[in-house]
């Protein structure tokens, strides 16, 4: 064990893995002698090298574009994309080739060698483009895989997971925890199952649920509901795509009740997903409506960051709603 | 004049200065075509020598003289409603299979969607090319993807896909990969200029380039995307002139000419392949057909621009090339159409009665393995169309009996 | 009155636009001298010349960019994306830089002056790439406004008011019924009200709920059930955003129960949205949990569409669940 | 030898062929560098004539010092938390006000984010320099944006957006519509090297030529893209080098060199506006500071590198320019550039005290109208800051106000 911060973790993650796949390669803008922008690559190029850890010319689309056919070609893939807000350009790669590539081709080729990673998420001062939290609009699409881990020892195990699995993933790293998200992980390898959601805390009268950095929101909100008596059963998703549906049911059927919240805007989130689908598995044992905490339904501002936050007064709001309902 | 850098330039231009305030003129670079063969399939005087051996060349005659039967026969059964839909390579059979000659069975082949000439080479088999464009139980997209859309794993032919240029740039991916592996193959991707527009081009292009991938950057310049004239796609001297900006190196050729795409292509791979460097080559054929059979020329271009370019058949021009050479026997050579004729309906009508794919494909292959929601959607499908199996008739029966 | 089907109607929607604003410019790919490939903008060259309805490269990102810089110029902007499946190469430029251009300028700048076209659905045998839904991408994105006809008097009516609208809208066009729904339609120009949502039957016993083409799927499964005695009210949602919560929910609160169908996946989709805010809003007035009636979640499929569709029998029997739970 | 095409050639390409089997080479064209003024600022010997005039002159010096004074202040600003980020013009000064000069007022700017000197040559002031870095209510962005996120509709100034080459295809609409409208200007468009490699950038310029439009395409090839240098971004000959490709006209010049920035954009400009045609221009300059407040170039280049450059300062070069044409006053300017200092800490003392802009304003400018959905929730958001006032401080005490 050692003490880690999130992008160590994933820095060690990269480095096993490509000891482990003597092609696997990690490109991005900025990611080979720097190490990115955020340093998660930092030191991998002196260690395997140009040809296995380089710079690409600033273009998302081809960056996935490069690696959906090196992926397809069986080596594994390691793009990082340098923002989530950034990633929209690469769109069409992900959503109509990664996406599909197996599914179309009826298993001839497949991009299951392929690791997207991006840092996403707010609360670091970054406004409309450097806050963004896109993950909606991937779990819209059948055939990825979407990855969130919460602290620097989630990161770890399940970036291990999403480099040994066989389809294609995002991996969003909550960037607001790069650095504050400190922990014990160990320095071997080792891999966290992924499509499980976590029980990161047992609770009878609620469930809270969320994924990457809002889980710290969830907990906030859990200690200050705990005051006024109330016990509060937080899940971490983990992976929102394809996600655990039962862990999420089985707790809202125990507590009668779910608090959903994410840091993208509330219409067409993942957060609506969730209350669809809970309203329809948990119809008869829920006490009160599934609350989203969400983002505002507009973009990412910088000068009311702090008022437009999913935050946990928040949540703590929505948890008392509900429990009143 | 002192030089503008006096450290390695990290602008990474050149750094010859200029007191003149003058423009680059717009067609400053014009590339000429190569070509080899005159239209009575003889050679140019002065052409260069054919390295094209006897064998090769019949296997490419016969190639392309079963693509253009082919394609007419499937034409007319999408015209009959047998099958949906139909692209045909009509006019570029020789840029497509002459290039596809020019490689080795290892080099990889990402394609558009009117190259499967290039897959006829490879050895895809009339029935694989029928079982695909019938969607059934046999093609190896398991009925998934329109007509034309055809791929093989062991033929090295990534499978089509729709959205253009998307190719582009995996191309150069496919092509790094087979580097670091130390393959000594390359990676062709076909394109058509219309596509050579996307994003996705520019993309391709500028990685294949810094990052050195052995990628072989076809170009079917074939005048027309749709309706769209290549005047109304790009104003520079075509798509080879591009590369230059990406510092590539480039051929045009004349994509009529048989002969010369295969020369050509076989320069250009040597080099890709000796120099991990990528190569752009621009072919330069008309697209006689319709640009698929869902689209009507009339509309936009005149007649008569089609017969003078009809005259300019790549096939025939080969033809006498062979029969010069005493490669070809024109009895044989009717005998062996009419055979492919026969074959393909026959393959056809073999094909049109093979069962769609199985219920099941429905839900495989979004993953590796079917996730539970997957598995729990495909229980309700199979329920639903159990209680109403007159309205999916190609699957409802097969159910029943698997149950 | 004329008879027309939708292709005529949307065709003269846009000529009545282009001779009001004089610089109105309609563009895409093969729209020029050809008409698209639906025809839809057959005959516009002619009468406005080559400067206003043009041909573009193919290049969907430089379409939108272009339409962006155009509208923001002052000029109304009328790009036509040939397949809603090739809409994602523009993906940044709409959902980065349409949707949030008037936002970050602090109204110094807007794109309002936009309307995007793009054919969408499936029923066609389109197979992957030429039957996609894709609204619920554009759904999570605040700043657009998402407009759908189920018909050609519709048709018309939407897309003078998408025209008149100072807001960027895309306007998807079923193209399933570009031919087949012929109606009586007005030569001249009328508008209907975006933003609001059109109770086409009235009933009493179950809300059905969808958009576009897929109206006609409820329209034949609200025949089947009322063969079984049951009062379905059907709704036409017209604009999915910003949506009509207030018609919708009224409607639920009458009936106590809600099928929404969408043509797209499941998961993720639009549907989920209206059913996470219609538990919400709802709440004490469900009798049944909301049905979602979707595409499965796969890519869409050639062989097997009429299993994969969200038909009218997928959606009597969502009726029959929700009134019999 | 007969011509490949015998109608008008529809693949719009130049139609001369060629029997000989040769690559194009991959640096088939190399572009110049324009340049006039040598180190010490003085013509070189043969040097285009100047055209500029002594008020332009005095009015870029002027913008010039101010933006180096403003930049150096505000960084300080960063370092010290009173800014969150900042970037730097720092060396490219004269490529960004000497362009910027050459155009008349109705032309449009669209901006990367380094162009700050642009929209001071334009008249942006010091205090509304200031309001956009301190995103207070007085922001024209209404606080929404990042620092450096200038925009100005009164000064043709595009608001700037961090997607990087978003904005070249948009000045490419931007420029039909002014052709459109009859208002003979132009659209300039900036971006640098690295952007240059975006999907975007090949859209606009191939739709720019392919429309015609009025469009001056901007690149400052600075050497840098972040840590990636231009050697890891593209294998060309810069970004010039592509024009040809679109079929446009090119120009590369000295970025350092304001009178020959100067001299080529107000060429390039006439060109564009009487022909309806698009130029790029190349300016070559190194990128002297940190990317942005955010970066360390320690990391990845050596600071002997950038002492070389240091050197080669623009704002100094056409210092001693104006100082022989007596066209400044060395006590002059030293005294101005106090006076800036001091007018830049008291502006910035005033900034950081403008309160933040009012609540209401999240959710304004989404859609034209506030739409029911974000009045509820902006109605939900007032209440829940009313109960937690301690918790959101720069806007709890202002909705008690207004409540
Ligand atoms: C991204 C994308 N946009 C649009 C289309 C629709 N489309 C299919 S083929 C075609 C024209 C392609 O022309 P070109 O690349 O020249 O190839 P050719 O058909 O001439 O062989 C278009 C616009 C598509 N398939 N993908
Ligand atoms: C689409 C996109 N990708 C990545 C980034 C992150 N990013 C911001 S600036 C920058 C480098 C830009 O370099 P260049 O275009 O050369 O401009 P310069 O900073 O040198 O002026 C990068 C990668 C971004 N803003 N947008
Ligand atoms: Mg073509
Ligand atoms: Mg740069």
């Amino acid at each position: 064990m050692a003490k880690m911060n999130m992008l160590q973790a994933i820095n060690s993650a990269l480095a096993i893995a490509m000891e482990e796949n003597e092609n696997a390669c990690v490109f991005g803008e900025d990611v080979g002698a720097f190490g990115g922008v955020f340093r998660a690559t930092s030191g991998l190029q002196e260690k395997f090298g140009k040809d296995r850890v380089f710079n690409t010319p600033l273009v998302e689309q081809g960056i996935l574009g490069f690696a959906n056919g090196l992926a397809a070609q069986g080596t594994l893939a390691i793009p990082e994309i340098q923002f989530a807000d950034y990633i929209f350009p690469a769109f069409d790669q992900i959503v109509n080739e990664t996406a599909k590539f197996r599914f179309r081709s009826g298993n001839e080729f497949n991009v299951g060698n392929l690791v997207i990673r991006t840092p996403y998420g707010g609360g670091i001062h970054g406004g409309l483009y450097h806050s963004q939290s896109p993950e909606a609009y991937f779990a819209h699409t059948p055939g990825l895989k979407l990855v969130f881990p919460r602290n620097a020892y989630q990161a770890k195990g399940l970036l291990a997971a999403s480099l040994e699995s066989n389809d294609p993933v995002i991996f969003f790293e909550p960037k607001r925890l790069y650095r504050a998200s400190v922990g014990d992980v160990p320095e071997g390898k080792y891999t966290i199952p992924l499509g499980k959601a976590e029980i990161v805390q047992q609770g009878t009268d609620i469930t809270l649920l969320a994924w990457g950095a809002q889980v710290e929101m969830l907990e906030k909100a859990a200690e200050m509901a705990s005051k006024d008596g109330i016990s509060c059963e937080i899940i971490d998703l983990r992976t929102v795509a394809p996600w655990d549906v039962e862990t999420v049911s089985q707790s809202v059927i125990k507590t009668g009740r779910l608090v959903v919240s994410q840091e993208a805007p509330l219409t067409g989130g993942f957060a609506s997903e969730i209350a669809a689908t809970i309203q329809d598995e948990c119809f008869l044992h829920l006490e009160s409506p599934i609350e989203r905490v969400c983002g505002l339904d507009t973009p990412y501002p910088l000068a009311h960051e702090k008022e437009y936050m999913a935050d946990h007064l928040k949540v703590y709001e929505a948890i008392k709603r509900s429990i009143n309902y | 004049m002192a030089k503008l850098l006096n450290v390695d330039n990290p602008n990474n231009t050149s750094k010859n200065d200029t007191l003149n305030l003058e423009f680059v003129d717009e067609h400053a670079l014009a590339i000429p075509t190569f070509k080899m063969l005159d239209d009575n399939g003889e050679l140019y005087k002065d052409a260069q020598a054919s390295s094209m051996d006897k064998e090769t060349a019949i296997r490419i005659y016969e190639t392309m003289r079963f693509i253009r039967v082919f394609d007419e026969r499937m034409l007319a059964a999408q015209r009959q409603g047998r099958v949906s839909f139909y692209m045909q390579c009509l006019g570029e059979e020789a840029a497509v299979t002459g290039s596809a000659a020019a490689l080795e069975d290892k080099d990889m082949i990402f394609a558009q969607y009117r190259e499967q000439a290039a897959l006829a080479y490879r050895g895809f088999t009339l029935e694989q090319f029928m079982h695909q464009n019938f969607s059934n139980e046999k093609d190896f997209g398991k009925g998934r993807q329109m007509p034309i859309h055809y791929g093989s794993k062991g033929l090295n032919y990534s499978t089509i896909s729709s959205p253009l240029g998307t190719q582009i740039p995996q191309a150069a991916g496919y092509a790094y990969g087979q580097k670091l592996k130390g393959d000594k193959a390359c990676t062709i991707c076909y394109f058509g200029e219309g596509a050579a527009s996307e994003g996705d081009f520019h993309a391709g292009l500028n990685m294949a380039a810094v990052h050195s991938a052995p990628t072989l950057f076809f170009a079917r310049n074939n005048g027309y995307a749709i309706s769209t004239p290549a005047s109304e796609q790009f104003k520079g001297d075509g798509i080879a002139v591009r590369a230059v900006g990406y510092g590539m190196k480039a051929l045009r050729v004349d994509g009529v000419d048989v002969l010369a795409v295969y020369e050509a292509v076989k320069k250009a791979r040597e080099f890709a392949v000796e120099n991990n460097a990528p190569v752009l080559i621009e072919s330069i054929a008309y697209r006689l057909a319709a640009h698929s059979s869902s689209d009507d020329p009339t509309g936009y271009r005149e007649k008569e621009e089609e017969e003078t370019f009809r005259a300019n058949c790549p096939i025939e021009r080969f033809r006498r090339y062979m029969l010069k050479q005493g490669w070809l026997d024109e009895a044989e050579d009717e005998a062996a159409k009419e055979k492919i004729k026969a074959d393909v309906l026959s393959a056809l009508k073999v094909a049109e009665k093979v069962a769609k794919p199985a219920l099941e494909e429905i839900v495989t292959d979004v993953y590796e393995d079917v996730p539970l929601h997957l598995q729990k959607q495909y229980e309700q499908l199979k329920q639903h169309i159990l209680k109403y199996p007159e309205a999916y008739p190609a699957t409802a029966s097969r159910i029943e009996e698997t149950k």
